[in-house]
């Protein structure tokens, strides 16, 4: 179901420091003042992303190796991003803000779904706490490549004013690969906005 | 159809929020539902419990993202209490039209968030964009569009610039124009009945065992208004009165903020006419050292222990947008307040959701949430 | 009602058990009671003094001791009571005021999740903020919060 | 009015390019491949290219269309960036769907997985193809084409059930269920409203449909009928008010939840298609199809395609009322559909076929018994 | 009990197909924005254009004016390092946590000049830091873009910020109303041993050390060890940035009011 999170069935292995409270307690017990104790292994992050890679460079091989059809998809790819419709705390206020009447994203192309099967744009508005973490991973995992994910505000970026919580998630680029960080607290619809047409001019340089 | 139990969130539309409902249905009817919450827990009292009663400030308006001003209020009023300070009448009256104007804002906002559950795409747009105005006026004197930092313990941050109450009240006078259209966009279409009409009913008994506050429990016919009721700041210097429905339910609750918003103007019409007449200082004459965050909030240990400032407690229970807001500010005498505890009116709303949800189809959810107003940030903290 | 008249009801309801009538600006005052008569306390609030809201219910880490307090709203009279009562640190045990104020419900689930305030009679006393399964109460005095320097987090190895 | 129809041009095409291709080869092959067999085959095939063409093509003018004018209605402006206003938005859209992984959920029925986005692409092809534009341009001409057409439109809510089943999500479950439950409500008043438009024409091919509106449009004594031909029609395209199956607020995306890349692009592909289709029938069968009244000026109507011309504008204008609505009303619930299918529009489409009814008898009273020769 | 939706108290039947009014209602916003729709085309328009500087014209077919308003927001910092006093107050008034005071060229060996190097992806735009400066070298401009591609590019030096600042950016002209009567730095005489600490590193050098006059010991008791001088702290000139009161090895300066 989307917006869920997978079930962690099997044990995982745990590198939390001796302090641990003993037992068997479940997975989210591990961790101590300070320590998060979400383990990062669990979410599956790192055999992710080479994964991920291998993916998106067979995939350009097969469909884009010419030179003429490459530059055709790379213009489609850059200048329709869809983002993911969710919303995360303050930030996401000037993220439906860009898309009232006065800024009006998509005027670029960029029209939220709800859906994480429809976007390639996760914009990550908001704190993300260690509740959230796995259902963050979770959907964006769940948004088929290529993808890219931008940190919008200080939260996002590094944990904003919250960062010295117990928690809260100090940057989301400890969990997910991020193209682009947009500093503000919340950014102006704007400066969103301008993260946007940055990342643009990313894919357009990478030239995915 | 057998039962089966849905996850509406954190990723969903309906919810606005990180928030999750889980939904026993069968077929399209709801059998029971179970709110969790927390996924936005940024853990904002223990932080609090670090920091200057001005660094708070910045907090409190991330606390509630749309309703920062009246948070600010909230806390200001519960540290000025706990800590003996007395603000300048104006402002005073200055916090009171920022309150007012914060609640317009913010029920802008629900206004766009609910007619969005609805499946009204357009005046989703027209709210947003007429809620950026308010935040126009916001940036004029705070210099933030949505976490202002204005407030301060003592008054307020400046004096207001030359030439707002004109452009103010300019902006009201279209607003109200505005309220007309967004009641011809709902309340006059058919299809809006039919969607809101005895939805999500909450009587008025049950309203209060659940601790229901706001403008839901004033669609029930409950003239509960602390405003009115325990007059803080300067609310009894200004006439208005209490919006209430009796229908207690979602299209009761819309007429309730629309009337509410309605009633802010006409506030904030008094507060700018006094400030037209009543120029002074807007901050307190003299305020101990470490209160002000700006100005160095410096002291070694042995002036902390030479300074014997009266400890107190502080609490505030204010007429926020989504309800009551509560704070409790506990100072023992220390640059940092002790402890302080905040009571959420949205974390209460949504709670009763196991009372007024089900019995309902799994389409009425996002209009009866939406009627709610659920703010995350404060309903976690 | 005011505050002498409610001091002086529930003195003779509960002799011995109400520990002081505070002035507390803007309320009726602040009871500090004897956790034991908790229950009766509240049903008598409610049924005898008309403090038919339940407004909030917190808890303070005094370190030697926890405070929970509770503030309650009577429609007849306009005005807030607190209430206010001390707990042992080592067993921070108070009956549930879920029976009578429902609204009582996330309020106690947050004191116990955030301060580890146990609440007996509690229909369903889980973690409201945190996840099942957290260790720790964040806002005891004991619990430090750290910079986030400090954290141990396995960054990704790309 | 041209003469010229699209199977002509077909036709011309072919023999043009199969009469070039032979004189590269020797006689048997050259007299075979400009044998009248083969050039029919390849103008079939081109004339299916064209229809693809032009359907494709106009489905993503639509998406523009719409995503202007609803840009207008909120105050705003729409894409406008890629391409001059906007125009090249889709293309870049379908494209970057295109390039995306298609990803099948491993729990979901692979089967039924894939087929449903094809199948509901095709079936709203196939209408098109049924359809006439203007005189001979269009692909069958049946006597039975306005069923056929109304038959292969309404098979969509059983592909959707089939995609939503088999995508294995609960969401999507719910939004197939609701789109096959409420087809019972919107099937009935549509044809009740169609047969009110054939009693008044007297035959169910199109082409003659339109041309019995020579004299008086049909809106104009069906207006009854007309109403309820377009409430079904939002029904049937699910378009807000009655997008109930993919309801945003409730049900993450509805029924097309967990399909993204080309499976999704196809869904939105089909469902412009379908009220590019349905736009078409509203012209059709109310609005004159591709004529205009007589008073019009006959420089307006004697240039080249006129005919053509007319028709799109038409179309476009009356799916602009399809936006205006969904600009403005909220939605709908799945049981006020049905009531209001049953209970308010089944009686006025009744009531219309009765008022159609009574026109031909208006027209039929001077020379009693001639009723039968009024069809055409 | 709750009702049920059937017997809710507001429910009235209502004829169906009444939907004009929205209808029309849209149908008017549409021609109104025929014309000129609200949206500001953001890359190409902002804001902050003096011809959205008019009247507060809010209708669409209007430009969207926001007034003489724009000048007030908090953005990027713009700092003149060379009115920098290093007096570390914009970064004790941090509440994020976010400037450090790194060590720019200009000073002279014994005393470095330190100058506030922000770290946007922690700052929170609330301009305490602003508000705290004494001598306005430190103030917010209008600019808003900060989006990086790196994290470390969020990091913003003090040339960096100069460069910002000499790019002559609307600064924020709020005047920031403080308490008419603040504390001031007071002695504790006896417990002063003289040391020139805070006349050494005070900022603004407003302290001085003056001589004081040598008590005679009495039979039998033994003077404090300290230089007979005592510091003189010049109020007008004071910035009250509480240096001296962090050097004071004895802890002998406090905040206070002079009777």
């Amino acid at each position: 179901m989307s917006g869920q999170a997978p079930e962690t069935s099997k044990p995982l292995p745990r590198t939390t420091p001796d302090s641990t409270p003993a037992g068997d307690l479940p997975l989210a017990v591990v961790g101590q003042p300070g320590v998060p104790f979400v383990e990062i292994e669990t979410l599956r992050a790192r055999e992710f992303i080479p994964a991920a890679k291998e993916a998106l460079s067979s995939l350009l091989k097969e469909q884009a190796q010419g030179k003429l059809i490459r530059p055709v998809f790379n213009w489609a790819g850059r200048n329709s991003l869809f983002p993911l419709h969710w919303g995360l705390a303050c930030c996401a206020i000037e993220f439906a803000a860009a898309f009232g009447a006065r800024w009006d994203a998509e005027r670029f192309g960029v029209v939220p779904r709800s859906s994480p099967r429809q976007c390639d744009l996760l914009i990550v508005n908001g704190t993300v706490t260690w509740k959230v973490a796995h259902k963050l991973i979770a959907l964006y995992e769940q948004m088929p490549e290529p993808k890219w994910a931008i940190a919008m505000g200080n939260c996002a970026t590094g944990g904003g004013p919250f960062r010295t919580a117990y928690s809260v998630v100090p940057g989301v680029d400890k969990l997910i690969p991020v193209d682009v960080y947009i500093a503000g607290c919340p950014p102006r619809p704007e400066n969103m906005l301008d993260g946007i047409l940055r990342l643009e001019q990313l894919i357009k340089e990478r030239g995915e | 159809m057998t039962e089966m139990w849905v996850n509406m969130g954190p990723q969903h539309p309906m919810t606005h929020g990180l928030w999750n409902l889980r939904v026993r249905i069968e077929g399209e009817i709801i059998k029971d539902v179970e709110p969790e919450m927390g996924y936005l827990h940024r853990g904002i009292e223990k932080i609090s419990e670090d920091r200057h009663y001005n660094e708070i400030i910045t907090l409190m308006d991330r606390t509630c993202y749309v309703a920062g001003l009246s948070w600010e209020h909230l806390f200001i009023v519960a540290a000025e209490q706990a800590l003996h300070v007395t603000p300048p009448e104006r402002a005073e009256y200055i916090r009171v039209m920022s309150a007012e104007l914060q609640r317009i804002a913010s029920h802008l906002m629900w206004y766009s968030a609910f007619v969005q559950d609805l499946g009204l795409m357009t005046p989703f747009l027209y709210g947003m964009r007429d809620r950026d105005l308010i935040l126009d006026l916001f940036q004029s004197y705070t210099g933030g569009r949505l976490t202002y930092e204005y407030m301060r313990v003592g008054g307020v941050r400046s004096d207001l610039p030359l030439g707002f109450t004109q452009r103010c009240r300019q902006v009201v006078d279209w607003l109200m124009d505005r309220f007309v259209e967004y009641d011809q966009l709902c309340l006059s279409s058919t299809i809006f009945h039919e969607r809101c009409d005895g939805l999500g009913v909450l009587l008025e008994p049950e309203a209060v065992a659940y601790g229901v506050t706001g403008p839901m429990l004033r669609s029930a016919g409950s003239r509960r208004d602390l405003r009115k009721d325990r007059p803080y700041s300067v609310y009894d210097q200004v006439q208005f009165d209490v919006a209430t429905a009796t229908t207690a339910d979602v299209t009761g609750r819309y007429l309730v903020r629309m009337e509410e918003m309605r009633q802010s103007v006409r506030i904030v019409r008094q507060c700018l006419d006094w400030l037209d007449d009543h120029p002074g200082p807007v901050m307190a004459d003299h305020l101990p050292r470490w209160l002000g965050a700006p100005y160095a909030p410096m002291g070694n240990e042995s002036y902390l222990l030479k300074r014997n400032y009266p400890t107190g407690v502080g609490l505030s229970m204010i007429e926020e947008p989504h309800g009551e807001a509560g704070a409790y500010v506990v100072n023992d005498g220390g640059e940092h307040p002790y402890r302080v505890k905040f009571r959420s009116p949205v974390l209460i709303n949504i709670w009763a959701a196991k009372r007024y949800l089900p019995g309902y189809r799994v389409a009425d959810i996002p209009p009866i949430m939406g009627s709610v107003d659920v703010c995350v940030g404060e309903c976690d903290r | 009602m005011d505050q002498e008249q409610l001091s002086a009801g529930l003195s003779a309801r509960f002799p011995g058990k109400i520990l002081g009538v505070d002035t507390f600006p803007g309320t009726n005052g602040r009871v500090r009671f004897d956790a034991t008569v908790a229950s009766d306390l509240f049903r008598s609030l409610r049924d005898d003094f008309h403090f038919t809201h339940l407004t909030m219910v917190g808890a303070t880490d005094w370190i030697d001791h926890r405070e929970v307090f509770y503030v309650l709203w009577s429609d007849a009279d306009r005005r807030y009571l607190i209430l206010s009562t001390d707990l042992p640190a080592e067993s921070p045990v108070i009956a549930s005021a879920v029976p009578i104020w429902p609204s009582a419900n996330a309020h106690e689930r947050e004191a116990w999740d955030l301060v580890g305030v146990k609440f007996e009679g509690h229909p369903d006393l889980r973690r409201i903020f945190m996840p099942e399964g957290y260790a720790y109460h964040p806002l005891l005095r004991s619990f430090k919060i750290h910079e986030p320097e400090d954290l141990e987090v396995k960054v990704r190895s790309d | 009015m041209s003469n010229v129809s699209l199977y002509s041009v077909a036709y011309t095409l072919s023999s043009v390019l199969l009469g070039a291709l032979a004189h590269l080869f020797p006689a048997p092959i050259h007299g075979w491949l400009i044998s009248g067999t083969v050039v029919t085959a390849l103008a079939a095939v081109i004339f299916a290219a064209i229809l693809l063409l032009a359907s494709m093509l106009n489905t993503i003018l639509l998406i523009w269309y719409e995503r202007k004018l609803l840009g207008r209605f909120m105050d705003r402006r729409g894409a406008m960036h890629v391409g001059y206003a906007g125009l090249l938005q889709n293309f870049a859209d379908g494209l970057k769907l295109f390039r995306k992984d298609t990803v099948r959920p491993g729990q979901a029925d692979p089967l039924g997985f894939w087929l449903s986005p094809t199948a509901y692409m095709v079936t709203s092809l196939v209408i098109f193809g049924l359809l006439p534009i203007s005189t001979g341009w269009n692909g069958g001409s049946l006597p039975l084409t306005l069923l056929l057409a109304l038959v292969i439109f309404s098979f969509a809510p059983l592909f959707i059930f089939l995609g939503a089943w088999a995508s294995n999500n609960k969401y999507s479950l719910i939004g197939g269920m609701r789109s096959a439950a409420q087809m019972i409500a919107y099937e009935v008043p549509i044809l009740l409203a169609v047969v009110a438009v054939v009693v008044l024409a007297g035959t169910f091919d199109l082409n003659t449909i339109v041309l019995e509106q020579r004299n008086y449009w049909f809106w104009a004594p069906l207006f009854l009928a007309l109403i309820v031909f377009l409430t079904g029609m939002l029904a049937e395209m699910e378009r807000i008010p009655f997008d109930l199956p993919e309801a945003e607020a409730e049900l993450v995306e509805g029924w097309n939840t967990e399909y993204g890349g080309m499976l999704f692009a196809f869904f939105m592909l089909a469902d412009y298609l379908r009220a590019l289709v349905g736009s078409i029938l509203v012209v059709l069968l109310f609005l004159g199809g591709w004529t205009l009244p007589s008073y019009v000026p006959a420089a307006l109507t004697s240039f080249p395609l006129a005919g053509i011309v007319w028709f799109m504008v038409k179309t476009y204008l009356v799916f602009g009322l399809f936006v205006w609505v969904r600009a403005s009303l909220p939605r709908i619930r799945t049981d006020q559909l049905l009531r209001l299918g049953w209970m308010r529009m089944v009686p006025l489409a009744l009531l219309s076929v009765l008022l159609a009814a009574l026109v031909v008898l208006s027209h039929c009273l001077p020379l009693i018994g001639c009723v039968p020769s009024m069809g055409g | 009990m709750s009702a049920t939706p059937e017997e809710s108290p507001g429910r009235e039947e209502k004829p169906f197909l009444w939907v004009t009014r929205p209808l029309a209602t849209a149908a008017k916003q549409f021609v109104k924005s025929l014309w000129r729709p609200s949206t500001v085309v953001y890359p190409f328009e902002r804001l902050e254009d003096p011809k959205f500087r008019g009247e507060v014209a809010v209708a669409s077919g209007k430009p969207i004016g926001v007034g003489e308003i724009w000048d007030n927001y908090r953005g990027v910092h713009a700092l003149n390092i060379n009115t920098c006093i290093s007096c570390n107050l914009c970064a004790f008034s941090c509440p994020d946590v976010c400037i450090e005071m790194v060590t720019v060229p200009g000073g002279d060996p014994k005393h470095p000049k330190k100058c506030p190097q922000i770290d946007y992806g922690k700052c929170s735009f609330c301009g305490f830091c602003s508000d705290a400066c004494p001598e306005g070298c430190l103030s917010m401009t209008t600019r808003y873009e900060l989006s990086v591609h790196k994290r470390e590019e969020m990091v913003y030096s003090p040339a960096r910020m100069f460069e910002v600042y000499k790019s002559k950016l609307p600064m924020n002209p709020i005047r920031v109303e403080r308490p008419a009567n603040e504390d001031q730095i007071l002695l504790d005489p006896p417990i002063c041993i003289g040391c020139n600490a805070c006349s050494r590193d005070c900022p603004t050098q407003c302290i001085t050390m003056l001589d004081i006059a040598k008590p005679t010991a009495k039979p039998g008791e033994k003077l404090p060890k300290r230089i007979w001088k005592e510091p003189v702290i010049n109020d007008s000139d004071c910035v009250r940035c509480g240096t001296c009161i962090s050097v004071c090895p004895k802890d002998c300066l406090f905040w206070g009011t002079r009777q």
